[in-house]
């Protein structure tokens, strides 16, 4: 089992989440983070202007079967991307065992 | 003598107050209504607008409102740029109830209120430019010469149409301008992919707040119209716009209850402002059952305005078109169904007046509305409504110290 | 001569605007002083009171609290259902102070305090139809009956009983059903496990919003209660209100900071509310030193009675047996012990109202929530308690755009 | 006769509750502007600034500042501690406008303002304890002085000095006690690190509430120092107000788009403030176009004031010393250059005044700080300043169920 | 070492603390999620009834030694059990290294 | 590559992102969270004084290739270091790939 986690615009989430439906990935966990990177933006306040790096971001953790790993990352990779910087990344990790909770089962079926 | 003037003009005062108050109840409730990615900019929206009110109120449109009898027409009339100190403007000698300052302040309070009403509608989408600049004209010119019609004694006042403190003079011009921005605007990206889909204000007790203090100033804004501090009139005045709040609450608060097996504050929210914009054409003719009577028929209405509303595909965000042109027109004609001068006759009246104003205010705002659109535009980018114009527009955040869910 | 009667029914109309606003003030406290998952709950109540108690008090309250000289009893009277304006109901024959329509207004916005008070300390537990039929019977029948027993002309007034503007026989009637409820309910869940949790509230700055607004409105709620313009009454009642009020505050302040080392501002919210509540049984009775020393001692009893109730295990998340119950019976009782009417036989008095009012309202508030805990039941579900009243009865959120913490 | 007596005093109750609004104004306008970890610590000052305000000028203000006339010196007068009620202090041969007590209150609601302006400036940094012995002090004598010199009859009455609502007497002398504690306490961590770094506030919709709330309460502060109802000039005043404050945001509005390409609420909210401000000195003495000239200075003279203490590193979150101080002395010299006494002396005798008053409070307050600041000190710990005042000072949250963002 | 992270109802929140406390595990950091799954939730807002599968849940990250992980995840799986659809996730991860920044000291220790 | 995640004070925030830029880490992801540990805070509100063991914190998510791993490590011990209770930890795991949405490209490349 692989986690997926991708760090994304939260103007695209809505898009992302559509289309992974779609492609069958119907699970997953997200909140808001702030990012750090290239990408700057311009704020004013009571007369001080300033770029701040740090953006508010949109963060998917996604669990899925090994078979589903390359589907996601492509789905994410195509929907995500503005060509802008700042489309945020994504990471894959392993996951050793994965449990739900309300049946107890483990392994690969818990993610369908 | 004179001390019976100065009461009055306490009184005027007073309402001035409270009408002034209403604004910052607009500001929280359609805040209150839409998204924490846009708080910002309605914000910005509504403090401008008390601004551009007075001052246009100032430059031109008290004097186009109120020409004086020499300088109306049916139709249309003016008498001078700025404000001119009539002579006895401060004594009781100008009218009884107020000197010529407070008459001013308090009927250009009310001109800011056609505009703020606009505001809530087209939140969430319009460009702020073009908003401020439609409320220039449209509370610059447009406002004063359907008010001059009625209050400043123009065809409809001589017709006989009634319309006590505003539900068509102030709420339906308001919502007439606010359906047609609504329409040229079109709905806000993502309210209807499909079936209608949910898009729920980030501060509900802002929204609670805005309907509290809407309804205190409305206690000016229907108490002040008496222009007077007659005891006997306002006081009825002030016990029928209450009731009919009061009663549009529990209405809604049941009809939508029956509808949707939920206790929608919302709604309840709305019932309020339908109980209150519902009364306002006749709430000094009204008996208690007769307000009672028309707050539980708006706050039916209201429930039933906002479902309909979003079947045709209107993007209102706070259902400003629902309770201020929906409403305003059932006030209006109530005026011909209940109370002192309910009859046939009246409800024609009643009824060619809501007519009139409904198809100069269509007619208007559509010009407006559509030289802002092929010029400056309406519509702010897709990106930057996606991401909200706070940011955009502002580069700013509402709240910068909380870590938001944005939908 | 009329002109006096202009005056004094202007000035409760404004009175009317300040207690409506108290309105907000209670629905801001109590929603800031609970946690964020129940908001909505409680902002509906708040609402809805508002509106059943016009609405009751125009149906039958007032004519239960006021029946008039000829149906008028000790302890009951009745003039038949609905509003009737009396003959002269407009003019200073009716009242120098005020129109029957004033008069009516301003005792119905008293009447939804009561009702109000309870929706504070029974929050976050109790269903909420349960809690709107309890308002009904509770503002509809309950509080009319003990107003008429002082204010209506009953058997307290007879013998001398004396509470200017209702540290009994609004706010105790309110304290005395939140203390039953409270009871009957039982403790949020999580609250008492073992020691005493605090279960903070989710936005102070909304809470300390509510806290000005009561102050405000209760210049209305006392100055008001002079029922005229009077100039030296009127003003002195502010001057003792505004002074017990920060004398509250300042004795709060110390007495939670010695205890606790600590500046909790909700103490000293509940100082300024114990005194305001403190003072207005004898408001218009007392001198300078008289209100500061009142309000000291208010703010002093108020801390001990916040940590006395929750020792006793008595839930009541934002103070409202302390402050409207045990505040409002050191208020009704100091009539006996400071200002114009001090003395022994009064403070008798004084003691055989608090009495005779908990005891009415003890019994009748358990009446009442007994059998509505028997039919459709007090408390709503253990799972609708933990994930919040606002998900489950209202399918809403608050603050939908905001990442929560829940606690 | 005596109704007169009646409307007036009414009149001046109205603008007591409207002046005592301005508490919640600010209140939320520093709480809006300022970090959310730090909301509490400015609530509660601004909580108890009006209790300390009340009860110091029961004790001991009233009478400095309005010693009358046989104790009254050119720069001092005292009669006593406490409060007495003088003979015919409840009709009109104390004062026609107002009884003894309704003149104390109206008063004392404006003393606490002196002190609620410093809590701005000093936000976020300044130890609980030392800005409330503060205040306690500046409110109980330094204001009462410099008040006494022009509306208690001091010498710079029989100079000629004009300052109608206080531009000087108490904007400026909050302003100027602002100014010399953000000197001595320095800017807060992290504010001018090489660059000005911004520093949001926490929560703008709060921000916007409490501007309109001071605009709210302004009608009283400039229309209650009338000091009567009459109608003329109390209604002239509210007009002149309010245009002056619409006239700031709008250049306000402008001035900022023009030099930072963006819309920044908080400069048009300042903006506001600052035609308030400006207006406040003469806001009898102007007509239309003067009131509007003075507001579109004031809000180009605010955006520049606000960027050049920046410049200076004068850390001020809210804009207190822009708004209060600069504004408050472009307020004062207006009074010499528009309007009915404008003229070259009559700036002269304001540039006096201004000087006058500024030495005395900018001595006066550095005194009292310095003392503080020796002996229990002004400023909390770093690591209290970095984790922030309301967990430290006040062991609470403001938010607890909010996901907090600090920055 | 192993990461559990757990996926429960808000609800189960104390619970299962209390019980993580009682069975030794008393270091672990959270924050607040929206997951999207099986469960749906019933809104209403403005005459628009939705089903909304955006749920609000709890996330826990708990880092603890191989010998813990039985232990941490048989007492999720007890006590943030309801049966009903929603219950909630725990995947299990490697962690390479852990520090106590307090002490500097790395390893299994700066567990306990 | 590796992900390190260090749950630090939000005080020191500020000084560990200066820090982290000055050795050359750019980028990456943080959020607000709770944190469960030794650390106590005193609380009290209305008449009730309590202790919570849940603090809040900051949780930095730093994905780095090898080679940065140990200054990573190295600044954040250093800086977010305060030696009362309560500094925090720092956990290390690797991950497996990264993309950068923006471009598609993968591998170490998109740390830089
Ligand atoms: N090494 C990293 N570790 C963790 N998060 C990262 C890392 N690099 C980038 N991110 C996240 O991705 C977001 C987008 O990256 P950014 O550098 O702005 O744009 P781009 O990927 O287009 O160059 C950042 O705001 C941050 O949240
Ligand atoms: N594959 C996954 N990756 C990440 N989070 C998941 C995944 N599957 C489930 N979750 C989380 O677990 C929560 C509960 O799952 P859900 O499908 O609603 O219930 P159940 O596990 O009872 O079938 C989801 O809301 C989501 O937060
Ligand atoms: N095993 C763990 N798993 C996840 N987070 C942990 C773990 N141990 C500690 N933490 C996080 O580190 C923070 C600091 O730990 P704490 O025990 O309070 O101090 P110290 O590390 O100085 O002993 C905790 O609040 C928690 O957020």
């Amino acid at each position: 089992m692989k986690k997926i986690e991708a760090i994304i615009r939260r103007s695209k989430y809505r898009e992302v989440k559509d289309e992974l439906h779609k492609v069958g990935v119907n699970f997953f966990t997200y909140w808001d983070v702030t990012g750090i990177g290239n990408e700057k933006q311009g704020h004013v306040y009571r007369g001080v202007t300033f770029n701040t790096s740090d953006i508010q971001r949109r963060f998917l953790s996604i669990v899925v079967n090994d078979d589903f790993e390359q589907i996601t990352i492509d789905t994410i990779l195509k929907i995500a991307h503005t060509g802008h910087i700042g489309d945020g990344k994504i990471f894959v990790s392993d996951i050793n065992e994965a449990y739900r909770i309300r049946t107890g089962e483990k392994g690969g079926e818990t993610l369908k | 003598m004179e001390t019976i003037f100065t009461v009055n003009n306490l009184w005027m005062m007073v309402s001035i107050f409270l009408v002034f108050i209403m604004h910052l109840g607009f500001a929280t409730l359609e805040s209150g209504l839409t998204r924490s990615k846009n708080t910002i900019n309605i914000l910005f929206k509504n403090v401008m607008v008390v601004a551009i009110g007075l001052l246009t109120y100032t430059f031109i449109g008290f004097n186009m409102m109120y020409p004086g009898a020499e300088f109306a027409g049916g139709f249309f009339g003016f008498s001078g740029f700025g404000l001119h100190l009539p002579e006895n403007g401060l004594t009781s000698a100008y009218n009884i109830g107020y000197t010529y300052w407070t008459d001013f302040l308090f009927q250009a309070m009310f001109a800011a209120t056609a505009a703020t009403i606009v505001s809530g509608a087209v939140a969430e989408r319009i460009k702020l430019n073009s908003f401020l600049l439609f409320s220039v004209i449209y509370i610059g010119l447009v406002y004063p010469v359907t008010g001059m019609w009625k209050w400043g004694g123009g065809f409809l006042d001589t017709l006989g149409f009634y319309d006590f403190a505003g539900s068509t003079l102030v709420h339906s011009v308001g919502g007439w301008a606010a359906l047609m921005a609504v329409i040229m605007l079109g709905p806000r990206i993502g309210k209807y992919n499909g079936s209608s889909r949910a898009i729920e204000g980030h501060n509900i007790p802002l929204a609670v707040l805005g309907v509290f203090l809407l309804w205190f100033g409305w206690f000016g804004f229907n108490g002040g119209s008496v222009l007077s501090a007659d005891p006997g009139t306002v006081s009825l005045v002030l016990v029928t716009t209450s009731l009919a709040a009061a009663a549009g609450a529990l209405s809604s608060f049941f009809t939508s209850y029956a509808i949707f097996k939920s206790y929608d504050i919302t709604m309840v929210l709305n019932g309020i402002l339908a109980g209150l914009v519902g009364i306002t054409a006749g709430a000094d003719l009204m008996s208690v059952t007769d307000a009672i009577l028309i707050g539980l028929i708006a706050g039916v209405l209201i429930v039933l305005a906002v479902i309909a509303l979003d079947k045709l595909k209107l993007d209102d965000p706070v259902g400003a078109i629902a309770v201020h042109l929906v409403i305003g027109i059932w006030g209006t004609l109530a005026v011909g169904i209940f109370g002192a001068k309910a009859g046939w006759s009246q409800f024609g009246h009643q009824f060619i007046g809501v007519l009139a104003v409904g198809l100069f205010c269509i007619t208007t705002s559509f010009i407006i509305l559509i030289i802002i659109k092929k010029t400056i535009g309406l519509r702010v980018s897709e990106e930057e409504e996606i991401e909200g114009l706070d940011i955009h527009e502002h580069g700013m955040n509402a709240y910068p110290d909380f870590r938001t869910n944005e939908h």
